[in-house]
């Protein structure tokens, strides 16, 4: 499979990811933000960090890339496309996903590992894991509280595109087991025809035990599927 | 204008220093010179009380590929690996605006260590603050924390590691030392010794402002009285700007445009363009018409003296400027030749190509001064602590009093805010004796840690210097890493003042001890003179931050019990030295007696020891003891694993608090697998080493026989909640 | 030509900011404080002679980056 | 009572988001932008009569909190 990361000034978890994705056995292309044409890719990645070092509004200026009108166009065509954290805000704020993320509600960075349920494992970036199954994954975002309106939330729920959420280690939804404030304890995101996935967690720094665990690896190797 | 009195006291510069210069000069300086030599000469760059001293510590080893003297200080780590890295403070600024004060504290060692041209891979901070009670801590605390982060964080290299601690010494001068590591291949590392006369001098980075200048903003101000604008602003630092700043000279490094590179630090243009004339024995010509300028009007004053943050000085090879160029366009940074070097060995200042200042090179440098400072040195005190004084206390009301202390807390709310896993190389964080970063796409690994222990240095300076060095030596060991080398931040009060030269002296006599015994020669570092108010100076603070080496992580050995009943030996003799010690200050207030001694011989045979042990896979899990002695040191590798142990009361033990509080040094706590200890004691043995087997892992409960049984959650919690209370 | 333009977030979504920023300032013993929301401010200049001209570049700006017309509204003013 | 505070940077004080934000803007082909400068604001309802009081408190606050008046300067408007 080909991949493309997107590469931002400010983007920072582009080698991490790229690492992951060759690791796993995908075609990787590093591609600049200046550039006008995308490699012929199956999957998009947008990568986590500070792209324009998160000034106005995270996400925002990268959102008005030249390359972002390719994505798009990408996107519409059924490409598949992962925002990672920066890569999600990047993506509401390009209007490919809808709602938007703001300050964790302790307006703190937060980075640890908590736990997310697989809330919808019958798509394309989540066919290997198990229903509701729990993985242990980083977090590291000022912005991560996801909100959205209540139109939306209905239709998130109603279609099932929630495709993270945060919980206890056995899997209880809760306040305590939200560790930034977002809605509904979302982590992440599908669009409707699902070929979009945006979330917070960074999946690509869960694929080696030496350093954390490998609880990341199954997103990649469903996407390869 | 006249340079009178008052202006050169305001240029921070004593009067026989002026006539120094007027010597060296053979005239009077312009202003324009006068505020050079007054940026070159201040203590901060020139060194001037500490150079002496500094030159006696062991500086070389098999290891050591770039002592002090250039940016950052550069080790061999072997296969063309070299690890750069260097340690810095950034304390009067950060207790101005704690945010912006860390954040640049942060950017600017940054800069040090990718200069040479290595990619930074992990980020280091040693924080020191006053009493908690003391109104402005929290604010400071807060700002600090979230500064060295927003700064980290947004340019992607990981905080691993640190120490964060209260004492009243630090009420009105907070300390902010920040250290950053690289890494780089042996043979594509960068210095910023010029070579080649009629060769450019590029300017790259963010534009200059009036950040930060000094000397300059006061004397301006006889310019303008009434101008509140010409106040020396605070940098501002901006992290997306530096990392593009990293990219862009890690690129052009790719190959030999090259020359010599150093980055705009302290004294910024200044500095740098003749530290690398100096350095070349050249001259510099600079045209500063041609200076990126965020502001309008600024004068070559300003923009020599600018400490705005995110720049660089590069000397390019000839042909090289358009490949060079196209390289920072790419990055939308500025990149602008402003001159040339000579062989004048003058540094040049033009401005509309009339000559606005010229200043011998060696008259900024190698001729600036050097003081042979007046120092008294302490008399250790021999009093010894008697316990018997203080009234009965509960070991396990100790316990819990030390833990829930902010200098024992978990540091779980400052560590949460930085980001560790970002580059995905980080194999243990921060919590642990010292964090570990792989080297991308390669088995090895590096340790690295930072300690200080003010306490011990006050009491006894010399006896301190030895302990941080052993500290830190004995954090990289229990990872199982071999050390190599160290920088160190000295941060001391006011070197006019004998008894402060003193402490200085004496403490980097320790250190150099302690250096030379364990081959543990010292690369870069940084001294920061005059923390505190003129009446009280700082506790002597010297920071030592450590590098080891892993030559194959595995699955690295920490400080958490791994399994249930395996046994728990303690390395290295047990005398129950209370002085100075945690638990009288944290149980009775009480800060006195002698620090612990620090014998080197079983200092190096302890810890090779248990790093033998450690490498031949013998051991489960390991941990240095240290402040708090036996107790703490046991209930870190609890409550970090979630596992219990028991220990068993020795008939020997004369007393218990002395027992479990006390501070001797030189000690590990290693648990064993029980069908590996016979194997284990065997080699303690022939190496001489004094070991007890004082108990073993079991589940949920932190025993003392017979004196205390507590649910590891328990402990947990109590350990948990200063930070998020206060 | 000088402007200055506020954005703020819309009054059904939550500022995360703001309520801290407003926990903080009772503890601090401003207790009759009702409310605080925090947005954005920023001041332009624009080369441009006729008012009218700049306020619509201005009003772009703001369409296009300044504010997020999903959650965010803003008010431009001449300073 | 309701009051509007506006936080801006100092003059000579580095203002990266500006600056970024500038550039996207020139970019963006919004070209006669001069300079643009970006600070806080924020909106604040508070439970009194007096406006002087009032305003008093709200002086109270950006000391103690909304502004860090080493870098930024404020402005308090009755909205
Ligand atoms: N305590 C110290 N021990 C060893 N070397 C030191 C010490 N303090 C400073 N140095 C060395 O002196 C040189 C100048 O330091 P500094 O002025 O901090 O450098 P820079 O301007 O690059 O930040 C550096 O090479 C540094 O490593
Ligand atoms: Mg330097």
């Amino acid at each position: 499979m080909r991949s493309s990361v997107i590469v931002f000034p400010g983007s920072n978890c582009d080698r991490d990811i790229s690492v992951a994705l060759e690791k796993m056995q995908f075609k990787n292309q590093m591609v600049w933000h200046k550039d006008t044409v995308l490699p012929k890719s199956d999957l998009i990645v947008i990568p986590g960090g500070f792209s324009y070092g998160d000034y106005l509004r995270s996400g925002a200026i990268a959102g008005k890339s030249l390359i972002i009108d390719e994505v798009i166009k990408a996107a519409n065509s059924g490409c598949l496309i992962l925002g990672i954290c920066n890569g999600f805000q990047i993506l509401t704020e390009t209007g490919l996903l809808k709602g938007t993320l703001l300050r964790n509600k302790n307006l703190k960075f937060i980075n640890k590992d908590v736990n997310i349920k697989v809330t919808n494992n019958n798509t394309k970036f989540t066919s290997k894991y198990k229903a509701n199954q729990i993985l242990k994954i980083n977090i590291a975002h000022n912005e991560g509280n996801y909100f959205t309106d209540r139109n939306h939330l209905d239709e998130l729920c109603k279609d099932n595109l929630i495709a993270f959420k945060y919980c206890d280690e056995k899997g209880n939804i809760n306040m305590e087991s939200n560790p930034n404030g977002a809605i509904e304890n979302i982590a992440g995101i599908y669009n409707p025809k699902k070929n979009i996935l945006g979330m917070m967690p960074h999946p690509e720094r869960m694929i080696d035990n030496l350093i954390s665990n490998t609880d990341g690896a199954d997103l990649f190797l469903s996407i390869l599927n | 204008m006249e340079i009178t009195k008052k202006i050169i006291e305001k240029h921070g510069l004593k009067l026989e220093e002026y006539k120094n210069i007027q010597k060296l000069m053979r005239r009077d300086p312009n202003l324009l010179e006068l505020g050079i030599f007054s940026a070159m000469w201040n203590e901060h760059c020139s060194y001037k009380s500490s150079r002496l001293h500094l030159k006696k510590l062991p500086t070389t080893g098999n290891q050591v590929i770039q002592g002090p003297g250039e940016n950052a200080g550069v080790i061999d780590i072997g296969d063309n690996d070299a690890i750069v890295f260097k340690i810095e403070s950034h304390n009067h600024p950060s207790y101005i605006e704690p945010y912006q004060g860390a954040a640049t504290g942060v950017g600017g060692i940054l800069r040090d260590v990718f200069t040479m041209g290595a990619r930074p891979i992990a980020l280091l901070n040693s924080i020191h603050f006053g009493s908690p009670e003391h109104p402005k801590t929290k604010s400071l605390l807060n700002g600090v924390v979230s500064g060295i982060g927003g700064y980290g964080n947004c340019i992607g290299i990981p905080t691993v590691a640190g120490e964060t601690k209260f004492n009243e010494t630090y009420n009105e001068n907070i300390l902010v030392n920040a250290m950053a590591v690289g890494h780089a291949k042996i043979d594509r590392i960068f210095y910023s010794k010029a070579k080649g006369v009629g060769k450019a001098v590029v300017y790259v980075g963010s534009k200059t402002g009036r950040d930060g200048i000094h000397g300059a903003s006061m004397a301006s101000a006889e310019f303008d009285e009434n101008s509140d604008e010409k106040k020396p602003t605070v940098q501002v630092g901006d992290p997306f700007t530096e990392k593009l700043l990293l990219e862009a000279c890690l690129e052009l490094m790719r190959d030999d445009s090259i020359i010599a590179i150093q980055d705009m630090g302290a004294a910024g243009l200044t500095s740098s363009s003749v530290e690398m004339a100096s350095k070349g024995s050249l001259g510099i010509e600079l045209e500063l018409d041609k200076v990126p300028c965020r502001e309008e009007n600024m004068t070559p004053y300003e923009m020599m003296l600018s400490e705005s943050q995110e720049r660089m000085l590069i000397i390019l090879e000839d042909g090289k400027e358009d490949h060079a160029r196209k390289i920072f366009k790419k990055w939308d940074l500025d990149f602008v030749v402003i001159g040339k070097t000579t062989n004048t060995k003058k540094l040049t200042l033009k401005f509309n190509k009339v000559i606005q200042g010229e200043i011998p090179i060696d008259a900024l440098a190698s001729k600036a001064p050097v003081y042979d400072r007046k120092l008294v040195r302490k008399k250790s005190s021999n009093s010894k602590v008697d316990i018997k004084k203080f009234g009965k206390i509960k070991i396990e009301d100790a316990l819990i009093k030390i833990l829930s202390s902010p200098n024992h807390s978990s540091k779980n709310w400052i560590t949460e805010q930085y980001d560790q896993m970002v580059m995905c190389d980080t194999a243990k964080k921060s919590g642990s004796d010292a964090a570990i970063i792989r080297i991308h796409n390669k088995d090895k690994a590096i340790a690295v840690s930072v300690d200080s222990s003010a306490n011990y240095c006050k009491a006894d300076p010399l006896t301190g210097g030895k302990q941080i060095v052993c500290e830190n030596w004995r954090n990289l060991i229990a990872v199982g890493a071999k050390p190599l080398a160290i920088t160190n931040c000295l941060n001391f009060g006011n070197p006019e003042n004998k008894v402060i030269m003193g402490e200085f002296a004496d403490c980097l006599e320790g250190i150099k001890k302690a250096c030379e015994f364990l081959n543990y020669p010292v690369v870069s570092g940084n001294v920061s003179f005059y923390n505190g108010t003129n009446k009280k100076n700082i506790f002597p603070t010297p920071v030592i931050g450590g590098v080891g080496l892993i030559k194959k992580l595995s699955e690295p050995v920490s400080h958490k019990f791994k399994e249930l009943n395996s046994v728990i030996i303690l390395v290295g003799k047990t005398f129950g030295h209370l002085g100075q010690s945690c638990f009288l200050k944290e149980n009775f207030s009480v800060i006195d007696g002698k620090p612990p001694e620090i014998n080197l011989i079983n200092e190096k045979n302890n810890g090779e020891t248990v790093l033998e042990l450690i490498n031949q896979n013998l051991i489960n899990s390991a941990h240095d003891v240290s402040n708090g002695g036996l107790i703490l040191a046991l209930s870190e590798m609890a409550i970090g694993s979630n596992l219990g142990l028991k220990v068993e009361k020795n008939k020997n033990l004369r007393n218990l608090i002395e027992f479990f509080f006390g501070e001797d040094q030189g000690r590990y706590i290693l648990e064993v697998k029980r069908n590996k200890l016979a194997y284990v004691e065997k080699i303690l043995k022939s190496y001489n080493i004094h070991f007890e087997k004082i108990g073993f892992t079991q589940k949920k409960y932190f025993e003392i026989e017979g004196e205390m049984k507590t649910d590891i959650n328990d402990l947990f919690k109590i350990n948990n909640q200063w930070y998020n209370n206060y | 030509m000088k402007f200055s333009v506020t954005v703020t977030l819309k009054k059904d979504v939550l500022d995360p900011q703001g309520k801290v920023v407003q926990n903080t300032l009772i503890n601090l013993g401003l207790d009759n404080l009702k409310e605080i929301r925090q947005g954005k401010y920023f001041e332009i200049e624009i080369d441009e002679k006729d008012q009218n001209t700049a306020k619509k570049k201005i009003d772009l700006m703001c369409k296009k980056l300044l504010a997020n017309l999903i959650i965010e509204n803003y008010k431009i003013s001449k300073l």
